[in-house]
């Protein structure tokens, strides 16, 4: 198994656990945290099963760093809302239900 | 119940996908070899950078867009100050602050100018300075962002806005960013040290913004 | 089995590990906490995969901002509650 | 000149953001109608003279990105300007200067049209899902600009959806570069067969599967309600009427591109996007039959009225199948936004928001009315409307290829949708109670919506030239 | 464009451009907005006696759009076509005038006018429609143009029978819809020719074609208050009484009743209905609606609903014509298709003179009133006479032919029927004859409106109509051999459908 492979793997477990943790998770902290955890997996898949064969590719690499900017982006953004709820709500949980 | 499936599920999904990943055959096209083949004229000597400015520079133009779009989010969403007070910085952290951020911003500087031959490139040189600037913020020498003026609202979009120009110019003469190949090189520099400024204070004002309930006592 | 290959078993370990417990930690300063060491082994493992570029990312935009953003925003929750 | 479609609305964005908060309306405005006159400008080349490709950076497929412009892309992005400029127009009267969700509203919407306009032109896996969230965050944006707590949950259910959605997808890209070394389109169908290994047919789920999601298709409607309920009108009606065609546009043009020989290799799962369309019809419409505040029962409505664009994935192996789809991409994006701009105004002079609340509005408001029951015509399918052409095409489709049961969830959806329709018309023409107040609101509010609906309806008199267009590849 | 293209347009606009414009207009403008109204009126009857006389001349009129692929707008102006528009475009002229009297002074006249013009135009394009696909654009536009002119009133009663009328029609709508895509799957197209289109199929698609038809038949058989589709009917009664004109005589059940002809004759082709033994069935349809019309209206004391019931019992009188296989029975339900109209037009609006003039609304309140109203209650008599047909009235033209149509289709139980329904015609209608001509005049009526002022017992825009469509119920009966008569043009189409035959009927 080249390291490339090993990382891909890596990545499918913290897609599958990131992607898990979104679900499950109501702290909305965590809930980005586990969201992080899954675009990490996808990073990981991209460049490592690009690179089974042990050569380095660029191309998936130039896109992993495109993905991070956009996943820090979205981290930022996500936390804005959040803070926004927590003043004006006091809590970091999504209500149940908004109307049925 | 539904933690009980969400776990099966991820479980199935993990064996299934890396089951799947151990029996692949190679893949037919080799794009490493491609972008080797055309490095030389792509204006850049390290392959990432070409990647990322020049064959799939669009890529990085929707991304600063991205990028440039969650701060404008966060400006438009509006967090309401507050007069909470963080604990006062520490006099060495001060220090530390002082001496350092003179630093990154030279380690930028070089990180830009590496990036056309080995890693490093606008990206990182934007985060070192925003990291500058928050180091600054947290030693309480830089202020929380209320909403920014013309000034900075300039020198968040210019990078992004360059960006665009020399896209849309390039646009008159040929396919959107088709460097002409002996000019590529300064378009890349020149489109890297605005994106520089721009990513370093994007990525700063992400912080600066988000933490601007605690700066707007100073 | 190399060196190189028990190395980079042990950091996928390590990676998966970090990952786990910065979405299962029961104090979520932990959590955030355990989130930038799994953002600065990712950066170890990007080196493995001969993307420095990313590592560098890696380190500086998904551990360091990230982080820096999630403990402001941790600090700022536990402030008001306080 | 499909470039252009891209970089205005990324160059007026920035510049109404360099003019700072609540400026650059007329900067907007100005490039929407460029805009519109771009997007018509293509679609008549493209009529005449087939699908226009663009190699960004000259290089071509796959080492760059290739933009492409064929008959599908060039509808998709007509309809996107038909729609954005009025609603333009609508947003300019509606906001009030210092409404809090005016502030960035111009830069957010420039770069919500700059992500529809590159994701339909885009043909390049990846490059899709840098459009898909531009396109996302901007919307999550505009939902949660100004807004109170509920507003703001809602973007934030929105957020997560939309951010796993491309999650599923870009792991789903990260595959398909791991099995063939490139994520162009156009290179990549005819190197995917049945045969595929399943690593490609897990990819083509996981993608599928995301973009489902952010197309709030039945079971994974959750977040939309609340988002296009809460959400300022003129907002609402940007994303009702076009942000979720966009990923459905996406599943179609991947289902019948590079993954055809996998839909065609896979036996009953194409009957699973239409079993859930037909499941989001029925149950989207109940919803929308119950609710009780009428943007909810205009989001509802939503959830039903995609589901109809799902119902022509098992159709897709005959010929007009995909025109089936577009005209109800048409007929529900028109007449939803002019339904939430109806919507809106009707909430702004009767002060409240409430199905209930709406008795006599159709003598105090004539126009506003009129546009909500042209409106109402279209998403019934009822003729001549645009919506009704959809219905034709899609039972005779499901008539020839006996699939009886497409043909009587359309006609079932139909009637539903009037059920629902008809619940607020019928409110709307009883007398007023004699203490009812209504706020006097701005014409251009009335007739820009006016002009929607019409349009909806109108083009159902005259389907020839955009059943055209859709055809040319 | 040529004119003859343009012909059927320009009808269609007539009443279309009015109508528009008219929604435009505030509510006060009421000079502009008669004017508006009677020019539309009066030029669509100026271009349809241009159609007429170009058709008698053999011209021929039509023009179609493309709206998808492989699916036409089609018009045409033929015999049958015509007829119809006839009967509308006269009947709107009246009620136009009747409804400017009867709404004098109300609220919400231009949204009223504004949809009275659509619902003209749409019954005028299921008229010209020259394919299914057509026909149907124009029935579900009817429908819509006609649900705010029955909850026109705003009130909780209104709105329960608009809703019933809504129920009814979207799903019937639905079943044509049905019907017709599938049809156009098989044939590829829905253009109505003389002796069909469907017999094109060979006799495998006989099945097909049985169930299309059926779907058919329910689809348009709704708005015709076909037993047991008429329920809706007598619910929309609530709407005023102009509107029930327009519903019962110039535009909703005829849309229906001419549905079936147009599908019968021109879709199916009568002798390949025939061979398909569709008629039979259909004629026994008819036949239970006529019977059970009449039968209900017995029943019921509020007079618009008697009326209501009677116009179901009276529109099946059309299908039966039609189903009775030959050309003798075809010319009664052509011609009824006109008599039924001029005839229930009278009826209803003699219904809102009694009920504005003096706040009559129940037969049982109708004593001695044809002493306060004579003209309104002569009318009233003839309109009456007619649908009981007696002799001189448009009624006993209709009913000879119908009858004589029956005996000559070897149905001699049709004969039965039509007899017994006269006889339950003369049942629920001589009593109320008997209370206007022969009760003594009460002391107060329920609610007297309008003074009577001379010899004019009401206002002259209400009383001129009926008095006009009465004179009209004598024309037809005694001068049914004019050339120009209803009968004759109801021949000419005959004549056409069975071109082997000629039709003579000996009296």
């Amino acid at each position: 198994m080249s390291a490339g492979l090993l990382f891909a793997s890596v990545g499918v477990i913290l897609f599958a656990l990131g992607v898990a943790g979104v679900l499950l998770l109501g702290h909305l902290l965590r809930r980005i945290l586990a969201f992080n955890v899954m675009g990490s997996g996808a990073f990981l898949v991209l460049v490592g099963l690009a690179q089974r064969n042990g050569i380095a590719d660029p191309v998936p690499q130039a896109m992993v760093l495109t993905g991070i900017v956009v996943a820090v982006a979205a981290t930022a953004l996500a936390l804005a809302l959040v803070r926004r709820l927590y003043v004006l709500t006091g809590k970091i949980e999504l209500p149940q239900d908004d109307e049925g | 119940m539904k933690r009980l499936l969400v776990v099966l599920g991820a479980a199935c999904f993990v064996v299934l996908l890396i089951g799947a990943m151990l029996d692949l055959a190679p893949a037919s096209i080799a794009l490493h070899a491609a972008v080797s083949a055309n490095l030389p004229s792509s204006g850049v000597e390290h392959p990432v950078t070409a990647v990322l400015l020049n064959f799939r520079g669009y890529d990085t133009l929707l991304e600063i867009a991205v990028l440039l779009l969650a701060l404008i989010v966060i400006l438009a969403i509006g967090i309401d100050s507050t007069t909470d007070v963080r604990p006062a910085a520490s006099p060495v952290l001060q220090a530390l602050a002082r001496l350092a951020a003179p630093l990154m911003i030279v380690v930028a500087v070089y990180l830009l100018w590496v990036g056309a031959f080995r890693p490093g490139g606008a990206f990182q040189a934007g985060a070192v300075l925003a990291a500058a600037a928050v180091l600054l913020h947290l030693a309480e020498l830089l202020p929380g962002w209320q909403s920014p003026g013309l000034r900075l609202r300039l020198g968040l979009a210019g990078g992004f806005l360059i960006f665009l120009a020399v896209a849309a110019g390039l646009l008159f003469q040929g396919a959107l960013l088709e460097y002409p190949p002996e000019q590529a090189g300064w378009m890349i520099l020149l489109i890297e040290s605005g994106l520089t400024v721009s990513l370093g204070l994007i990525l700063a004002g992400l912080f600066l913004l988000l933490s601007r309930d605690d700066g707007d006592r100073s | 089995m190399s060196l190189e290959f028990v190395f980079d078993l042990l950091l996928a370990l390590a990676i998966i590990w970090s990952a786990w417990r910065s979405l299962s930690a029961s104090r979520l300063d932990l959590a955030i906490v355990m989130f930038i060491v799994f953002g600065l082994l990712m950066a170890l493992a990007w080196a493995r995969l001969s993307a420095s570029d990313i590592g560098l990312a890696e380190a500086a935009i998904g551990a360091g901002l990230t982080g820096a953003l999630l403990l402001d925003a941790y600090g700022a929750l536990k402030r008001r509650e306080a | 000149m499909m470039v252009w479609l891209i970089l205005l609305p990324l160059l007026w964005a920035s510049f109404a953001f360099l003019l700072g908060p609540g400026r650059g309306t007329w900067l907007a405005m100005a490039g929407l109608f460029a805009q519109l006159w771009l997007a018509f400008a293509l679609a008549s080349e493209i009529v005449a003279g087939g699908a226009v490709i663009h190699a960004i950076g000259g290089w071509g497929a796959p080492l760059g990105i290739d933009l492409v412009a064929d008959g599908l892309s060039a509808a998709m992005l007509l309809l996107t300007q038909c729609i954005a400029l009025p609603l333009a127009v609508y947003a300019h009267a509606y906001f009030k200067r210092d409404d809090p969700a005016v502030t960035y509203f111009w830069p957010l919407v420039g770069f919500l049209l700059a992500g529809l306009n590159a994701l339909f032109l885009s043909a390049d896996l990846f490059n899709i899902y840098v459009t898909l969230e531009l396109l996302g965050l901007a919307a999550v944006g505009l939902v949660a600009a100004g807004g109170g707590a509920q507003q703001i949950a809602a973007a934030l259910r929105y957020l997560f959806a939309t951010l796993v959605g491309s999650g599923a997808y870009l792991l789903g890209v990260a595959l398909i570069y791991g099995a063939y070394g490139t994520v162009s389109i156009h290179t990549l169908t005819p190197l995917i067969t049945a045969e595929a290994p399943d690593l490609v047919w897990i990819a083509g789920g996981l993608m599928m599967v995301g973009l489902m999601l952010k197309t709030a298709l039945f079971p994974f409607h959750f977040w939309l309600p609340p988002a296009h309920g809460g959400a300022p009108a003129p907002v609402s009606a940007l994303l009702s009427a076009v942000v979720v065609k966009a990923s459905f546009y996406l599943i179609l043009r991947l289902w019948i591109g590079p993954f055809s020989s996998l839909t065609d290799a896979a036996g009953l799962v194409v009957w699973l996007p239409a079993l859930l369309g037909a499941l989001a019809i029925f149950w989207g419409s109940y919803q929308a039959i119950r609710a009780e505040r009428l943007k909810m029962l205009i989001a509802y409505s939503t959830v039903a009225q995609l589901g109809y664009l799902f119902l022509i994935f098992p159709l897709l192996a005959s010929a007009g199948a995909l025109q089936a789809g577009i005209m109800q991409a048409f007929a529900h994006g028109l007449a939803k936004a002019a339904m939430f701009m109806a919507a809106g105004t009707l909430i702004k002079a009767t002060g409240q928001d409430l199905v209930a609340g709406l008795a006599g509005v159709a003598e105090r408001m004539p126009v506003t009315l009129f546009a909500f029951g042209l409106a109402g015509i279209t998403l019934m399918g009822l003729p001549p409307s645009s919506g009704f052409l959809a219905k034709w095409q899609l039972i005779e489709l499901a008539l020839s290829q006996q699939y009886w049961v497409i043909a009587f969830v359309v006609l079932v959806g139909g009637l539903l949708a009037a059920v629902y329709v008809f619940r607020v018309l019928r409110q709307a023409f009883l007398l007023a109670p004699a203490n009812s107040v209504v706020t006097p609101v701005p014409r251009t509010l009335e007739w820009t919506a006016f002009v929607l609906a019409a349009a909806s309806v109108l083009l159902g008199l005259r389907g020839v030239e955009l059943m055209q267009l859709v055809g040319v590849t | 464009m040529n004119f003859n293209e343009l012909l059927p347009l320009a009808v269609l606009a007539s009443s279309l451009i009015p109508g528009l414009l008219i929604f435009a207009l505030p509510e006060s403008w009421v000079r502009l907005r008669t004017a508006l109204n009677l020019f539309g009126a009066l030029v669509k009857l100026a271009l349809v006696l241009l159609l007429i006389v170009g058709v008698q001349a053999g011209e021929s009129y039509g023009v179609h759009f493309a709206v998808l692929p492989g699916l036409d707008l089609a018009f045409k102006a033929d015999a049958l076509g015509l007829l119809f528009i006839t009967l509308s475009a006269v009947l709107w002229l009246f009620t136009t005038l009747y409804a400017i009297g009867y709404l004098e002074g109300a609220p919400r006249r231009s949204r009223f006018f504004g949809f009275f013009s659509l619902c003209v135009t749409a019954t005028m394009g299921i008229a010209m429609a020259a394919n299914l696909f057509t026909f149907f654009v124009f029935y579900e536009l009817l429908t819509l143009a006609t649900f705010p002119l029955v909850v026109h009133r705003g009130t909780a009663a209104s709105m329960r029978g608009g809703t019933t009328y809504l129920v009814y029609t979207l799903l019937g709508g639905a079943v044509l819809l049905t019907g017709i895509i599938w049809l156009h799957h098989l044939l590829g197209h829905t253009d109505f020719a003389h002796a069909g289109i469907a017999s094109a199929l060979g006799s495998a698609y006989d099945f097909q074609l049985q169930m299309i038809f059926l779907l058919l038949m329910i689809g348009v058989g709704v708005k015709a208050a076909i037993v047991p589709l008429h329920g809706w009917l007598p619910q929309a009664m609530v709407a005023p009484a102009p509107v029930s004109a327009l519903l019962h005589a110039v535009a909703v059940v005829k849309a229906g009743a001419f549905g079936i002809v147009r599908i019968v004759y021109e879709v199916y082709g009568i002798e390949f209905a025939q061979s398909l033994d569709l008629l039979l069935p259909l004629a026994l349809f008819a036949a239970l609606t006529i019977v059970w019309g009449s039968f209900r209206a017995l029943f019921q004391d509020d007079l618009k609903k008697r009326l209501a019931f009677s116009t179901v019992s009276q529109v099946s009188y059309i299908v039966l014509g039609v189903a009775l296989f030959g050309p003798i029975g075809t010319v009664g339900g052509l011609v009824h298709l006109v008599h039924q109209g001029i005839m229930k037009i009278t009826l209803f609006f003699c219904a809102g003179n009694y009920a504005e003039t003096l706040g009559i609304h129940k037969v049982s309140e109708m004593n001695g009133a044809g002493r306060r109203m004579p003209l309104t209650s002569i009318a009233f008599t003839i309109g009456a006479l007619g649908m009981m047909g007696a002799p001189l009235t448009a009624g006993a033209v209709s009913k000879a032919w119908l009858m004589d149509g029956a005996s000559a289709a070897g149905m001699d139980w049709a004969i039965w029927v039509l007899w017994t329904s006269s006889l339950l015609n003369a049942a629920y209608f001589l009593p109320i004859l008997w209370r206007l001509w022969f009760k003594s005049v009460p002391k107060v009526w329920p609610g007297e409106h309008i003074a009577a002022r001379g010899w004019r017992e009401t206002a002259w825009l209400l009383l001129l109509p009926p008095v006009v469509t009465a004179a009209m119920t004598l024309a037809a009966g005694t001068l049914s051999n004019n050339q120009m008569s209803p009968l004759s043009w109801a021949k000419l189409i005959a004549e056409r459908e069975y071109l082997h035959e000629t039709i003579i009927r000996t009296p």
